[in-house]
């Protein structure tokens, strides 16, 4: 049985791993460009991960595991301690995260070939429909190889090659210059926080000689960390914080989350498959993965406040766009910084249950706005839309349902997970009081997020349309497109994860499985944290019920006012926009001026100048010095030899040997450096045995 | 295998006749004689007036039919012609090299016989890596073909030259690889252990019957190392080299008397070469369908002497031979069937299709074996319906 | 005085003579067809010390293919007709200075030392264990080694012709 | 003479003589081809070097069964076959720049 499930595993990585290899190669000449094999390739790892999910389904408890583990690499016979070990690993959170990916990733696939359908066309005439899907497929499979590593090896290797991925994807409109720049941006900040997670890495694999999970929870719980430091710092810490800078650039947090709103320049489908579903996901995922680490060593705390500080002010800049994707790009900034605070304060279980949540419901949100964005004939401004609901009803109705998931409407899962994560807060702010501004945060953010997004759904399907020309050709997509919304639409029902229709707590359903995802994935063990987990857990019960009122008040008025502003138009907007501080404004249009920071500042102020410096230098000491003044020494031996000559053999030795010896000692000295491969050689070979024949003497 | 045991080549066959009491130098050297003298050089012979009967009967001729029976000793006569042809050497011409080069290639391609197979007692050089040698040797054909064609000092020679050169060096690569498939499955370079494996499968699951067969890319391989053989051989339709139309007559353009005969005969003996070590690696050697030649003891005896020995021989070496001739009359057919093609297409060919196909078949050999423990369809048919 | 024996002194001999002519004949041509009597001279010692594959591969790899390639590029790029270029006896001067002080230091060494703890060569298959050896201890090694791959993907953009590459990024910067 | 297949001085000396003739080929070849064939000479001497301690020294200097010298020299054949491939690519596009291969004249990197 488990070798079933391995071979499962190792099937749902290879199925979109060949159907990339397969489109890249003679993708262009298979009928449809191939569309079909990407999708069905991972409709079969679909397939092949519901399979593994039943399974543990029909388990049921928190500790099932399914691992195997191949060696790679064995140096061990020529006495280096290098072993390195590889494997597939499947418990409750893969399996969980297979099915997650594997179902978006299927939806997506299905979703673009309708969205790409302008793309199709002969590769000679520029048209790149296969290789579309063909990365869509390597991305795809590179996301679930990192999801069933049993270590971080291969987490690591499938890491970059989603960087790579997104590189590509990103800029998929490669005659535009935007996308061509975001997508460097992208690959080059993340790279920023991919050096933190090597340097981690190595860290602990230099510590414990080995990268799988299993050996790095059970090396913390026999204190293999307990003593070693890194440059001054526990060696904990230093693994953790590193660690989680390589989530930092994958999941966009503060400060490196720069790259995601432009990476909107992709393709939706990228859109919603990337930078919603998966990708930002996975750099959750390796919290959740080195979460005991991050415990040990006393991480959590900078994690939670980079996470909450990101929540809070992504959803102030999400008030302000009126490009459709980007409101969408920062909403999805704002719910990973809800994930990583909830991760930061020790909410294990529930960071993933957000995960899985709002995974389901953001690729909704992308597609449906690609659907929109499809229908409306590439127009993004939301200004420009407006009273699609009779044009898009399908559409409509599946945006709705996930707006109201996303705003923490009851009944609706984001509702459950979230409501979970400020309990948590909550709880946590109990216990540590100096810790307070985080639930200002979370609430904050909770209620900017309820307006912002029903301010998205006004704004396209309320009111009058805009743009009459766009209105009037604008229609329901075909199936393949809204097929893929209604299925995660109906996924978005908060019955679906804690098997209560309202929310917590009412009507269970699943009986024994209701809250399963909470019940099936605890933390893993962590010797000496079971009283913090324990209290922690205590305090986010003890709160549980205001919580919910709050959420569901602070929601509420987000909605109501949003509905004033612009459902009803009560509240002027741009009135609304005059009562903001003015540097407040400017701040926000400049995005914090962060791009202007790094570029300005950290690249233009610091690394440039240091370059500069650096090449100076070279100029000035190296060139000159070193390599010019060797020319004056050569030169200053020849003089000498001529003064020698002329001086010394012309006057003593006038007709001897005397005409010879300068002129050999002049020739030697100038055929160092006559450009003669040779003759450089044969100096090197001549030296070399002298030095050795003589090693007795030198 | 040891250089010892090479230079002394023991020939199983021969040394079981006549018992171990002579040293073994005289029968390495008398084996190599009976391999180069009484099998290639008229069987290379041979070939030539085969191949002109063939020629005849595509094109509703005649044929050879004066010298001999049938004409059958019309081969020997050429031979005699050749012989006493005058052995002319143009003016500017390299002499050394233009009498070195045809011994090359002469070497190459009857040095490689001492690892054919022919029976189960009866092989030159039971070599361990005894498929690898035989490439080896083969490679000097290209340098023979590459020299004898720069020393004639002829325009026409030399493009024929490179040619040869470029297409053999090329097409070594699908060829080398369609035998790494081979290797794969019998984890053996041992000619004998490799057509051993290809026995009729026997109710211990010995012998997965013939390499072709063993799973469907094997199929594929086997026509991509045919192909490639034909390339390395320089014979229609990828006898560039050679091209009459248009290189008068390529390479050996310059070369008379028994100097072009030495080519010409080892052209001839590299096609039976590959047509040996085809049927050896893929098409089973001397294994016939549904029994094994080895088990085959009609209790025959002189004195002490068993026979059965010297009867399997015979009819091994007669199956051997018949698949090798099927191979040989498929070669001659291709030559008035297909029309040559362009350099250009020659090195697509090679580069474009049968390099990326062989190594995906490697790739698909070594998922089977991995998977099936390397059992062969046959094997595994036998299984399912429970028959071994 | 075994067969071995003169099999070794001939190889000894012919790779000797050749090297000979490798180094000092004038017409290049020869010189590379010379060499092909020390690689084959390197095969036979391989063979006479029981490395039975590496003989194998030997021939192949470097008679089959490097000594082609040679002759390809000798033959494309020097003026061949042009039957003797002589290079110069003062050319080798220095060289063959150089060349005797390298073997006169190694021989000496070489001669000075105690080998008198030998053993025979055995004539065992090497093939298997060799190939063991490639994913054992040598695993690391070996996958370096495929890296090397880029070495010929190198060589092929080198030997493309100047006016084509130019093209081929005009054409890149056009998108 | 007896003897002389398991002598190892002589094959050592014989991977000498052809590393020193292959020094003289690399040092005083005009042609870039030349140099390189002299560079494949002193490879092949350092190979057989190789091959012959593992034959006639087995055991002594490392003590298993893996065939180290083998191994080492067949990395140095699937060097220099690589090396041949770029070689003589430079070899090629140096003739195509400047119609010579002769490795004196090119020497713009003279000081």
């Amino acid at each position: 049985m488990n070798d079933m499930l391995i071979t499962l595993a190792l099937a749902i990585v290879i199925l979109p791993l060949s159907a990339y290899f397969i489109q890249t190669i003679v993708g262009d000449r298979l009928p449809r460009q191939g569309d079909w094999l990407s999708t069905g390739a991972i409709f079969g790892s679909f397939l092949c991960a519901l399979r593994i999910f039943a399974e543990m389904w029909s388990q049921f408890r928190p500790d099932w595991v399914v691992q195997k583990t191949w060696v790679w690499m064995d140096l061990s016979t020529l006495n280096i301690p290098w072993k390195l070990e590889v494997g597939v690993r499947l418990d409750n959170i893969s399996a969980t995260m297979l099915l997650m990916v594997t179902l978006c990733a299927t939806l997506i696939h299905l979703f673009s070939t309708g969205y790409m359908r302008d793309h199709h066309g002969k590769p000679e005439d520029g048209y790149r429909y296969t290789s579309f899907f063909s990365y869509l497929s390597l991305f795809t499979a590179a996301m679930l190889g990192l999801v069933i590593s049993d270590n971080f090896f291969t987490l690591f290797m499938a890491w970059e090659v989603m960087g790579l991925c997104s590189y590509l994807l990103i800029g998929f409109y490669r005659h535009k210059p935007s996308a061509a720049n975001a997508s460097l941006k992208a690959f080059m900040t993340t790279r920023v926080g991919d050096l933190g997670l090597f340097l981690g890495l190595l860290a602990m694999f230099a510590i414990l000689k080995s990268f799988r999970f299993d050996d790095v929870y059970a090396g913390i719980n026999s204190g293999a960390f307990a003593n070693e430091t890194i440059i001054g710092v526990s060696a904990a810490f230093f693994i953790g914080l590193g660690i989680f800078i390589g989530t930092v650039g994958k999941s966009a947090q503060f400060p490196l989350q720069i790259w995601l709103p432009d990476a909107m320049e992709g393709p939706t489908p990228v859109s919603a498959l990337i930078h919603a579903a998966t990708m930002v996901s996975a750099g959750i995922y390796l919290i959740i993965r080195i979460f005991p680490m991050l415990e040990y060593g006393g991480v959590l705390p900078i994690v939670a406040y980079i996470g909450g500080f990101t929540c809070f002010f992504a959803a102030i800049l999400a008030i302000k766009q009126y490009d459709i994707k980007k409101v969408l790009a920062y909403s999805t900034l704002s719910q990973l910084g809800y994930m990583v605070l909830a991760l930061g304060v020790g909410a294990y279980s529930v960071g993933f249950f957000h995960l899985i949540t709002h995974a389901v419901f953001k690729a909704c949100l992308f597609m449906a706005s690609g659907a929109v964005i499809y229908a409306m004939h590439h127009e993004q401004d939301m200004r420009h839309m407006g009273g699609l609901k009779k044009k898009l009803p399908i559409t409509f109705t599946c945006m709705l349902i996930t707006t109201m998931a996303i705003s923490g409407v009851p009944g609706f899962s984001g509702f459950a997970s979230k409501d979970l994560i400020l309990g948590n807060v909550l709880g946590y702010a109990h216990l540590h009081p100096e810790h307070y501004l985080l639930v200002f945060f979370a609430f904050a953010t909770a209620a900017m997020t309820a307006f912002y997004m029903f301010r998205l759904i006004f704004m396209t399907f309320w009111g009058h349309p805009h743009d009459h020309h766009h209105y009037d050709e604008a229609h329901e997509v075909s199936w393949n497109m809204w097929l893929p919304l209604a299925v995660l639409a109906a996924l978005s029902f908060c019955v679906v994860y804690t098997g209560s229709i309202t929310g917590l707590g009412f009507d269970k359903i699943f009986g024994s499985a209701n809250e399963w995802i909470l019940k099936l994935n605890p933390a893993p063990h962590v010797e000496g944290m079971e009283s913090s987990r324990h209290a922690l857990e205590e305090a986010a019960h003890h709160v549980h019920t205001p919580t919910m009122i709050i959420s569901i008040l602070v929601a509420g008025c987000g909605i109501l006012f949003s509905y004033l502003v612009y459902g009803s138009k009560k509240i002027s907007a741009a009135k609304l926009e005059s009562l903001w501080p003015n540097f407040v404004k400017k701040a926000i249009d400049n995005l914090y001026y962060f791009d202007w920071f790094y570029i300005k500042v950290v690249i233009q102020k610091l690394f440039l100048p240091f370059s500069a410096q650096n090449a100076k230098f070279d100029d000035a000491v190296i060139d000159r010095v070193a390599v010019d003044g060797w020319k004056d020494v050569t030169m200053l031996g020849q003089k000498a030899s001529g003064i020698f000559d002329d001086m010394v053999v012309d006057g003593v030795m006038v007709d001897g040997v005397g005409g010879t010896l300068p002129t050999m000692l002049g020739t030697s000295l100038r055929s160092l450096q006559n450009g003669k491969v040779q003759r450089y050689l044969m100096v090197a070979v001549v030296a070399l045995m002298l030095l050795f024949l003589f090693r007795g003497v030198v | 295998m040891s250089l010892a045991e090479f230079l002394s080549g023991i020939n199983y066959f021969i040394a079981h006749l006549f018992g171990t009491g002579l040293p073994m130098a005289v029968f390495s050297i008398l084996s190599a004689v009976i391999v180069l003298l009484l099998f290639a050089m008229p069987v290379g012979g041979f070939c030539t007036y085969l191949e002109r009967k063939v020629a005849a009967d595509f094109q509703e001729r005649i044929g050879p039919n004066r010298v001999g029976p049938l004409g059958l000793l019309q081969f020997f006569s050429d031979g005699i012609k050749m012989f006493l042809k005058e052995d002319s050497i143009s003016k500017n011409a390299d002499r050394w090299i233009y009498n070195f080069a045809p011994s090359l290639v002469m070497a190459g391609s009857f040095g490689a016989f001492a690892a054919v197979p022919f029976s189960a007692y009866m092989i030159g050089a039971d070599l361990d890596i005894g498929i690898f040698y035989a490439m080896a040797l083969g490679s000097l054909v290209s340098l023979g073909v590459l020299l004898g064609a720069w020393s004639s000092d002829n325009k026409w020679s030399l493009i024929g030259g490179m040619r040869g050169a470029a297409q053999i060096v090329s097409y070594e690569i699908p060829l080398g690889i369609a035998v790494l498939s081979v290797i794969t499955i019998c984890g053996s370079m041992n000619m004998h252990t490799l057509v051993a494996q290809q026995a009729w499968p026997t109710a211990g699951g010995e012998g997965h019957f013939w390499n072709v067969f063993h799973n469907p890319f094997m199929i594929i391989n086997f026509f991509i190392y045919f192909t490639a053989a034909l390339a390395e051989c320089n014979r229609t339709p990828f006898d560039l080299p050679e091209a009459e139309s248009e290189l008068v007559s390529g390479f050996n353009t310059e070369f008379s008397g028994m100097r072009f005969g030495l080519y010409a005969l080892s052209e001839f003996a590299d096609v039976i070469l590959f047509a040996c070590i085809a049927t050896a690696i893929f098409l089973g050697g001397w294994h016939v369908p549904f029994f094994n030649l080895q088990s085959i003891n009609l209790g025959l005896s002189i004195g002490e002497l068993d026979l059965s020995p010297l009867i399997q021989s015979v009819l091994m070496i007669g199956v051997f031979l018949f698949k090798v001739s099927v191979l040989v009359f498929v070669v001659m057919w291709l030559r008035w069937t297909l029309p040559r093609l362009r350099v250009d297409q020659l090195m697509n060919l090679c580069w474009k299709y049968l390099i990326p196909i062989s190594f995906f078949n490697l790739i698909g050999v070594a998922i089977w074996t991995w998977a099936f423990s390397g059992r062969s369809m046959l094997q595994l048919l036998g299984q399912l319906l429970g028959v071994y | 005085m075994t067969l071995a024996d003169i099999f070794v002194a001939f190889c000894f001999l012919l790779g000797g003579a050749a090297a000979f002519f490798t180094a000092f004949h004038p017409n290049i041509l020869y010189a590379a067809i010379s060499l092909i009597g020390s690689l084959v001279a390197v095969a036979g010692l391989y063979g006479a010390l029981g490395a039975d594959f590496l003989a194998a591969a030997q021939l192949i790899i470097y008679v089959g293919g490097i000594l082609i390639v040679i002759l390809f590029a000798v033959m494309m790029s020097e003026d061949i007709y042009k039957r003797r270029f002589f290079e110069g006896a003062k050319k080798y001067i220095f060289p063959v200075l150089a060349a005797a002080l390298v073997f006169g230091g190694l021989a000496k060494v070489t001669l000075d030392a105690d080998w008198s703890v030998a053993t025979k060569p055995d004539f065992e298959p090497t093939a298997r264990a060799m190939g063991w050896a490639l994913v054992g201890p040598y695993a690391l090694v070996f996958q370096y080694v495929v890296v090397l791959l880029a070495g010929l993907i190198g060589a092929v953009i080198i030997a493309r012709p100047a006016t084509k590459m130019q093209k081929f990024t005009d054409d890149e910067g056009d998108n | 003479m007896a003897g002389l297949a398991t002598h190892l001085p002589a094959y050592l000396i014989f991977s000498l003589v052809l590393f020193s003739f292959g020094l003289v080929a690399a040092l005083a070849r005009r042609s870039a081809i030349g140099i390189f064939m002299g560079v494949e000479l002193m490879l092949n001497g350092a190979a057989l070097n190789f091959v012959a301690f593992q034959a006639l020294r087995k055991g002594v200097i490392a003590n298993d069964n893996w065939l180290h010298g083998h191994i080492f020299s067949l990395f140095i054949i699937i060097l220099a076959a690589i090396e041949a491939a770029v070689a003589l690519a430079i070899v090629l596009r140096v003739f195509g720049t400047r119609q010579t291969i002769d490795a004196d004249r090119s020497d713009e990197l003279r000081g």
